[in-house]
């Protein structure tokens, strides 16, 4: 698999998104930062976007560890995610 | 997997990378009317549990449970200073939204209420508040532990606990 | 079944039958020591259901789980106005002090509370609270169920109900 | 099964037992007191306390259905009584 890193591709504005991703917990001490927006090509899918940030952030946790959410619902990993959506990866809870 | 991959980011906004997670945007007033119309609220101060609790009277009930879960000062057989709570508040209340709303079709009660208190707590300290009203006294035990259990699988909530050698450590409560 | 049998009976001593089951001997400070000391107790005014809970507050404890019985409004279809619970305090906290015993060998709790109320109640107000706290949250459901379920099988508590037209019945839990 | 009513047999002080019954609930309302107490022969047993006290009080409750406390413990039926006892005959519960 391909991660690519293209700006020249943003000047096709149909084919970009940019994708809010909050972060939280052991992933937020992992990125260094609350948020960061992503522009990413149209149709990525939630998984390559997870690892793309994985190799970026270098985050110990596999995809299949966690959840995921899109504009503060929870989602399914097939889920599509559009421009403008934000987007969580969730850690293992310990509320309670 | 698809060809459609990261293309650019952006720098982070800001060195303190939890603070989001620590508090809340609305006032004590919007959380406690928040937790009576839909059942769950995150909280970043002392829970109210008399309030809760008045706020479930109901003259046609005659079961109240509610479980308060509470700082402990160990897990397992380390000693526990404090603990900090962390929230997605808006995940978090969307779904605790959908919890209440399915222990209320699953169980034969008559309201129930659960708030979770984030940020910084001490030993003793209320950390989840859970309260159910029913006619009869099983549904307001099976939903409450029903809540409970749920909140603990599925809210956006995480725990980090420092101990007396001032390390720390993030918990999973599936782990 | 022997030849021995009754012989002479006493005259009764007083007409109002019920009012030793009424009220209770102790002082209320004494209900409350004998409470934090057995775990049981019966009383005569409204239970102080904030000093039961914090009774039983302990620093090593991560869940607690109460239960409130209150006075509904209504009986399956019936609609009552008020209700009267009668006490045989001496049977009643000899048998409690076993409950609570029994409680903390059976299930994983560190203390465990119950008072019920006798006397004249009105819509709403709590008969019966039982508190238990212990390490994690599944014993503490499990023993507040227990003893519940055990005080309503076997505490010498009777309940009488008043409907709208001035009638009432004694009630039976097993009934 | 017979129950004598025999003042003569007092004199006998070996052979009596004084019991007191309490009432409570709807036996306190049948009885009409709240207590009394019983002279009855030495090893009178619970059954038969009881049945010459409901044949005296006309009570609607049959030894089925009632349970029995001596000096504020519960007791088994075929639990003997001792003179200076106190007997409570315990209606079906309705706490909670």
């Amino acid at each position: 698999m391909s991660v690519m890193s293209g700006i020249e591709s943003e000047s096709d504005s149909g084919s970009i998104m940019n994708i809010t991703v909050l972060y939280f917990a052991s992933l937020a001490d992992e990125a260094n930062c609350q948020q960061e927006t992503v522009s990413v090509s149209a149709s990525t899918s939630l998984a390559d976007l997870y690892q793309h940030l994985s190799q970026k952030h270098g985050f110990s946790h596999s995809q299949s560890e966690l959840r995921v959410a899109i504009n503060d619902y929870f989602a399914k990993w097939s889920d599509q995610i559009q421009d403008g959506d934000s987007v969580v990866f969730i850690s293992p809870v310990s509320g309670g | 997997m698809t060809d459609n991959v990261p293309m650019t980011d952006s720098v982070p906004t800001t060195n303190d990378v939890h603070s989001h997670s620590m508090t809340i945007k609305r006032s004590v007033e919007e959380v406690y009317q928040l937790a009576e119309r839909d059942g769950f609220a995150l909280l970043d101060i002392a829970i109210d549990e008399d309030r809760l609790k008045r706020t479930l009277d109901n003259d046609s009930c005659g079961a109240f449970v509610c479980f308060e879960g509470r700082v402990r000062n160990h897990n397992n057989a380390t000693s526990v200073d404090r603990l900090t709570y962390y929230g997605y508040d808006d995940l978090a209340i969307n779904q605790g939204r959908a919890i209440i709303e399915q222990a209320k079709q699953r169980f034969e009660i008559t309201h129930a209420i659960a708030i979770h208190r984030i940020g910084a707590l001490e030993i003793g300290d209320v950390a989840v508040w859970v309260g159910v009203v029913s006619a009869h006294r099983y549904p307001a035990f099976d939903a409450c532990r029903w809540i409970l259990d749920t909140i603990k699988a599925d809210i956006p909530v995480w725990k980090q606990e420092y101990y007396e050698n001032d390390s720390s450590k993030w918990l999973s409560n599936n782990g």
